[in-house]
């Protein structure tokens, strides 16, 4: 049952393009697709292992940067030595940027689980605000705010169909929308893995988790080397879609977006950035007929986070769930997968605090 | 049911069995306090030593630097010829030295199968990138924890909560899963940190019924535990602390009769327990 | 030479706002463990109210920072009471999403209200300004100076003399025990949120006029408090003071000498650096606030 | 995932494919995007009630090709992805075939990649980088003056004004950077020392670091390239830091009397470039749209500092619409083709556009005139020169 409504779920979402005739309804599923890859990697981080990462925008950012500077090229010079690199091939470019994302990851995981807590979350946005004043500031490798423009698309040679510009909204949404599933799929292996399980102890129980052997920072790096590379492969996808980058890339404002999205859909469910990524990605071009200010749209935003926290702590896939279980849906069978009663680290004092 | 353990039963703890864990000169301060001061015992292989004393004896203190929670001031810790002072509790499961907490701790949010296959990770054969790209030998290593974790809830006697989320289990069934979850860590000196306290008789017959079944498994056994009934049931040798000092070293029927543990400890809650 | 003199007092005068703001939070994530991401909100609404009142009502320069700040205080106390008081024992990330949301909300309302377009505030003080050798200083930063050093005293007057700073080191030493010794937690967590948000809002309400004001100036705020309260240690009054210093000189040196465009990227280098090496701050004793 | 979720968001997504687009309507949307918000909402704001007010004018006149003209406008934040944002909604969204826009330069750059890929005109009301008519983009009709130009019509006052060393002090975008590139090279070859070169973050407020080493360079005259922001805070800062060379703006978004209203007595002597001066309209080539365009400006009650920089919008509107009146119909490429013969009496001075860029695919460009003011004494004076 569950397995069929999946399947007409993804051929849905194939066929999509092939009766929509709506470019624009195209671009916002493009681009809440982007973020929805986004906010899975961040419910990697967020969801799975409890660290509330707020400089994910950075990973993200680094991917967009790094992919584009790669397919464009560029010449700095350190000390007056000219360093360059001819234009590479977008699709190497964006396998850079996923790996360099996910070194980004790896040295940011390794050096600030040192810390936890408040001081990880502090640290990350910092480490995210330097990002930014770096693109914006060494004009001679990212043009500052003048932006990267120009950025090359993506050709992609496919067995049976030739070659592809992944140009326009068709190939875009395709692209994204495979984009999407494989990340969805690692995520969902990694979950159900010994890996993932680990993540979920330390969030769950840190000092039990390391009295089985569970090694706190191994696992801790891993998820953020992963969230990163795969925060890095969304925003590579990004900067070949709308093909110009700039520094505000890297503001606080998206992670934020990604947090909320995550948030609502339900931290540390397969499922729940998804939903959360549609909602907040389709609902201001709901908003839209009705002529709402994007202000007000942001104030109800703020207002319907802080609403979920107190009444939908777990998010909207837990309390579906529950709900459907509830009225007797489903009896006696156990979660498929492994996803928390609670959220990261609430505590029944939470639970108890909420009206 | 199939071990991977070799070592071989005690019958009695008679024979005298090798050394396992080497406890030499251990000193735990915080601040200005001494929580336990030149604390000198062994524990051998298969065997079921408890740790008695009163309340803030430092029988949870030296439990923790055994199993890096806390860093011993002075004084060495060694298991099987390792030392493990110094070591990460994770390096130090990765040795077998696994352990339960004395405040009930298990995967609250989880349900019962996911928290014992969390205790089975040092068993998984799982590269991180061979997960991601979903290789079947993950799938078949997956379903040989399963089998196993399947295997430890019947040890415990849980298979029929099975699917049910931790936190909903009876305070009983706690202490069980958080036995399954040490055990399924495959430990070859498991660390009871007062196990029954606050159990009903029945359920501390039963544990003990447990404990029983464990050591045919060959794995050696430290005990901390208030219930003496429980200690002079399943121990074959106690070690009486008191004030951070060993009083007492002996089987339990010395121990028993020791002057000096009556006096300072034993005499009234033992009479009590009894009664 | 002059050079030096003129950026080492430049950063004197920035010194000063910095300290407010880090005191302000430093009192609110030490005594609540809050991460208040709407410290910056309350700078911004307190530069807005100090808009509204010289330049909309044409109030007196002095009355309207100090209306100012009294908004300010009653907007934290509110900000509590509606959303945090229920919130108590709840964990960090719990507490933090809400002010995150509570952040976004208030900034996107300031700019319905006040719109986009940037403000500027005049200021009463004559433009030209006091010369002292080969250095210069307006007087409106003089006064700022002035204003914020005042604050920052009696901010550590009323923690070190009064019962209700006794109450609030109380509880930041030891929440249960003070709570047994009689100490009443909610009023000390709404005082402490009103105190730290008065003294962000007075830290808007000086800047204003030396600056503009627009929506999105509280979020470089925000960030930097957070910088100079890990910087100083958490709850440490003299340590956000000397850590708001500090900060000034860095981005000012680094400003005038490194580069302009990296003048705030210091603050944060600063955090990451300072966590690694010693993450209790460099003037932490975690025993105590004050 | 999960039935329930799927469902949900299954349900999600009908509900926004039935809020489907909108009905088509009986008037001819033209797309405007500008910063109505960020670092140069001032400005983008003050473009935008430009065109408002050419808007009403020609829909009171009857509109163009007996339908109503409808302004679509985007606020692009500032932004330069934002901006390629807001034009990818008035292309693909609301079908516009011609854009009015983006401002900044750094801005209008990063649209036209779309413009290009979609076939749709831009005329653009503000920009003064070289690179947007020189790039090769055939969709791009610029009536503001480029830095260059502006640059020489500055040359003859560098000898009145007896400059010997400048110093600059610009954004780190295009706009700034193409204007201190253009200005210190026309300076350089008249004999004139640079001295420092300082850039800023377009969103920036404390440039005493900035100021406090032109101090230290000594020049006589300071270029500055911002926006009216900036340059208020940039004044009284200067004041402040007793920095006493004469200070010039560039890039005409200056908004003198904004600039008296905002930074008081710390204007009076500073210089300012402006392509429309409305302390004296009768000087300009065209003095009637310009009363006009003043006397709604007023009624309306705009600020007054905005006329220097609305105007640019009313000119945009009127250009588009004179071309969509040439083209007979408003499609992108009739739109564009017409746009090649438009001419207008604009404020701007008589709008007609000249062929720059590679052969095959130029871009238009108009030849404004470029005026110097001073401001003295609280008012905006001629400069005298």
């Amino acid at each position: 049952m569950s397995r069929a409504v999946t399947l007409a779920w993804v051929v849905f979402l194939f066929t999509l393009p092939l009766w929509m005739d709506n470019l624009y309804f195209l671009h916002v599923l493009i681009m809440a697709g982007i973020f929805i890859v986004a906010a899975m990697s961040l419910n990697l981080l967020l969801g799975y292992t409890g660290q509330l990462s707020l400089g994910h925008v950075a990973f993200f950012g680094i991917g967009a940067y790094v992919s584009s500077l790669c397919s464009l090229g560029f010449e700095i010079h350190v000390f007056d030595v000219p360093v360059g690199l001819a234009p590479k091939p977008v699709w190497l470019s964006m396998i850079v940027a996923v790996v360099f994302a996910g070194l980004c990851g790896w040295m940011i995981g390794k050096i600030s689980f040192k810390v936890r807590g408040a001081y990880f979350v502090i640290v990350s946005v910092s480490f995210a605000e330097v990002t930014r004043l770096v693109a914006l500031n060494w004009l001679e490798l990212t043009q500052g705010p003048m932006a990267l423009n120009n950025i090359p698309f993506l050709k992609l040679w496919l067995p049976g169909i030739g070659d592809i510009d992944v140009l326009g909204k068709m190939p875009n949404y395709y692209l994204v929308l495979v984009v999407a599933v494989v990340t969805y799929v690692i995520i969902r292996r990694l979950v159900h893995s010994r890996a993932g399980r680990a993540m979920i102890a330390l969030r769950e129980n840190e000092p039990l988790a390391t009295s089985v052997g569970i090694d706190v920072t191994r696992f801790l790096v891993l998820a953020t080397v992963v969230s990163a590379a795969l925060a890095g492969l969304a925003g590579a996808v990004y900067a070949q879609y709308v093909r110009i980058v700039d520094p505000d890339v890297f503001l606080f404002i998206y992670t934020v977006t990604m947090v909320i999205m995550v948030v609502t859909g339900g931290k540390g469910t397969l499922a729940g950035p998804i939903v959360g990524g549609l909602i907040f990605g389709i609902l201001p071009e709901l908003l839209r007929g009705f002529e709402v200010q994007p202000e007000i749209q942001w104030v109800v935003y703020g207002v319907l986070m802080i609403l979920i926290v107190y009444f939908l702590p777990e998010g909207i896939v837990p309390a579906v769930r529950d709900g459907w279980r509830r009225v007797g849906g489903r009896s006696g069978a156990p979660p498929a997968q492994p996803a928390p009663a609670t959220p990261a680290g609430a505590t029944p004092a939470t639970a108890e605090a909420s009206p | 049911m199939s071990t991977p353990d070799t070592l071989p039963a005690p019958d009695a703890a008679a024979t005298p069995a090798p050394v396992a864990l080497a406890v030499a000169g251990l000193s735990i301060r915080f601040g200005g306090l001494m929580a336990v001061e030149d604390m000198t015992f062994e524990v051998r292989e298969g065997e079921v030593l408890s740790l008695i004393g009163p309340n803030g004896a430092g029988k949870t203190s030296a439990f923790n630097a055994i199993t890096g929670y806390i860093p011993a001031s002075s004084g060495s810790i060694t298991y099987r010829g390792v030392p493990l002072t110094g070591l990460k509790p994770d390096q130090i499961a990765g040795h077998g030295v696994v352990r339960t907490f004395q405040k009930t701790s298990v995967f609250n949010g989880l349900p019962v199968l996911d928290n014992v296959l969390i205790g089975l990770h040092r068993r998984a054969r799982q590269h991180p990138l061979a997960i991601m790209l979903g290789l079947p030998g993950v799938r078949r290593d997956e379903a040989r924890l399963r089998d196993l974790a399947w295997e430890i809830l019947d040890l415990v006697s849980l298979r029929g909560r099975a699917g049910e989320v931790a936190a909903s289990l009876s305070y009983g069934e706690l202490r069980l899963l958080e036995v399954a979850i040490a055990l399924a860590a495959e430990p070859t000196l498991l660390l009871l940190d007062e196990p029954v306290s606050g159990m009903n008789p029945a359920e501390t017959g039963a544990f003990m019924a447990l404990i029983a079944r464990i050591r045919t498994r060959g794995t050696t056994i430290l005990l901390v535990e208030h219930d003496m009934k429980m200690v002079m049931g399943v121990s074959d040798r106690v070690v009486c602390l008191n004030q951070g000092r060993i009083i007492a070293d002996g089987p339990p029927a010395a121990i028993q009769r020791d002057p000096q543990v009556i006096r300072a400890y034993l005499g009234e809650r033992y009479v009590r327990a009894r009664g | 030479m002059d050079q030096l003199l003129q950026h080492a007092l430049n950063a004197m005068i920035l010194g000063g706002t910095y300290a407010l703001l880090g005191i302000g939070l430093t009192l609110i994530f030490g005594i609540m463990r809050v991460v208040n991401f709407t410290h910056g909100e309350l700078y911004a609404f307190g530069a807005y109210m100090m808009y509204m009142w010289v330049m909309l009502i044409g109030a007196n320069f002095v009355v309207s920072i100090a209306l100012a700040v009294a908004l300010g205080v009653l907007l934290g106390a509110g900000i509590e009471i509606l959303l945090l008081r229920r919130l108590r024992g709840a964990d960090i990330d719990t507490t933090m999403l809400v002010m995150i949301g509570a952040w976004i909300a208030m900034q996107n309302t300031e700019q319905l209200v006040w719109s986009g377009v940037a403000k500027s505030i005049d200021s009463p003080f004559p433009s030209a300004p006091l010369v002292m050798g080969g250095v210069s200083v307006s007087w409106t930063r003089l006064f700022v100076f002035a204003v914020a050093v005042m604050l920052i005293a009696g901010t550590w007057v009323l923690i070190q003399k009064t019962r209700l700073g006794k109450a609030m080191r109380a509880t930041f030493q030891d929440r249960e025990a003070a709570a047994l010794m009689g100490v009443r937690i909610d009023r000390v967590h709404t005082a402490t949120f009103a105190i730290g948000s008065g003294l962000a809002a007075a830290a808007g309400a000086l800047l204003g006029p030396v600056f503009v004001v627009y929506p999105t100036i509280g979020d470089l705020a925000s960030l930097k408090a957070f910088a100079i309260v890990i910087l100083g240690g958490l709850g440490s009054i003299p340590g956000a003071t000397i850590g708001g210093f500090i900060l000034a000189f860095m981005e000012e040196l680094g400003a005038g000498y490194v580069s302009s465009g990296y003048r705030d990227a210091m603050g944060f280098l600063l955090i990451i650096v300072i966590l690694l090496v010693k993450p209790t701050g460099l003037f932490a004793r975690k025993e105590r606030i004050g | 995932m999960h039935t329930r979720t799927a469902k949900l968001a299954l349900a999600l997504l009908g509900a926004t494919l039935l809020a489907g687009p909108a009905l088509a309507q009986e008037t001819i949307k033209i797309g405007v995007t500008q910063p109505l918000t960020g670092a140069f909402a001032a400005s983008g704001n003050y473009v935008a009630q430009g065109a408002r007010i050419a808007e009403t004018e020609i829909n009171a006149a009857g509109g163009v090709l007996g339908k109503k003209i409808q302004l679509v406008v985007e606020d692009n934040k500032s932004n330069p992805t934002e901006a390629v944002a807001t034009v990818e909604k008035l292309i693909v969204r609301d079908k516009v075939p011609v854009i009015m826009g983006a401002w900044s330069s750094t801005l209008t750059l990063a649209v036209m990649p779309k413009l290009q890929e979609y076939k749709v005109p831009m005329v653009v009301e503000t920009s003064s980088s070289g690179k947007i008519t020189t790039s090769g983009n055939p969709y791009i009709f610029r009536i503001s003056p480029t830095s260059e130009m502006e640059a020489v019509a500055f040359k003859p006052l560098v000898p009145k004004l007896a400059i010997k060393k400048a110093d600059f002090l610009n954004t780190n975008n295009d706009f700034g950077i193409g204007s201190a590139a253009e200005y210190s090279k026309m300076l350089k070859a008249q004999g004139v020392a640079v001295g420092v070169m300082e850039t800023m973050d377009p969103k920036a407020t404390d440039f005493s670091a900035q100021l406090t080493r032109i101090k230290a360079s000594g020049g006589d005259t300071l270029f500055v390239t911002t926006a009216v922001e900036q340059v208020t805070l940039i004044l009284k800062q200067a004041k402040e830091l007793q920095l006493n060379t004469r200070i010039i703006t560039t890039g005409g978004s200056n908004s003198p009397d904004q600039l008296i209203a905002q930074a008081g007595d710390a204007a009076n002597g500073s210089f300012h470039t402006v392509f429309f001066p409305p302390w004296f309209p009768e000087v300009v080539t065209n003095p009637e749209p310009a009363k006009r365009y003043m006397d709604e400006w007023k009624k309306r009650g705009h600020e007054p500092g905005g006329l220097t920089e609305g105007f640019r919008g009313y000119d945009g509107i009127y250009t588009i619409v004179e071309a969509i009146k040439i083209a007979g119909k408003a499609e992108p490429a009739a739109i564009k083709d017409a746009l090649w013969k438009t001419k207008v009496k604009g404020i701007y001075g008589n709008i007609a556009f000249i062929k720059q860029g590679p052969a095959g695919s130029e871009s238009g460009q108009n030849i404004p005139s470029v005026y110097l003011v001073k401001i003295d004494g609280g008012k905006v004076v001629k400069s005298g020169l």
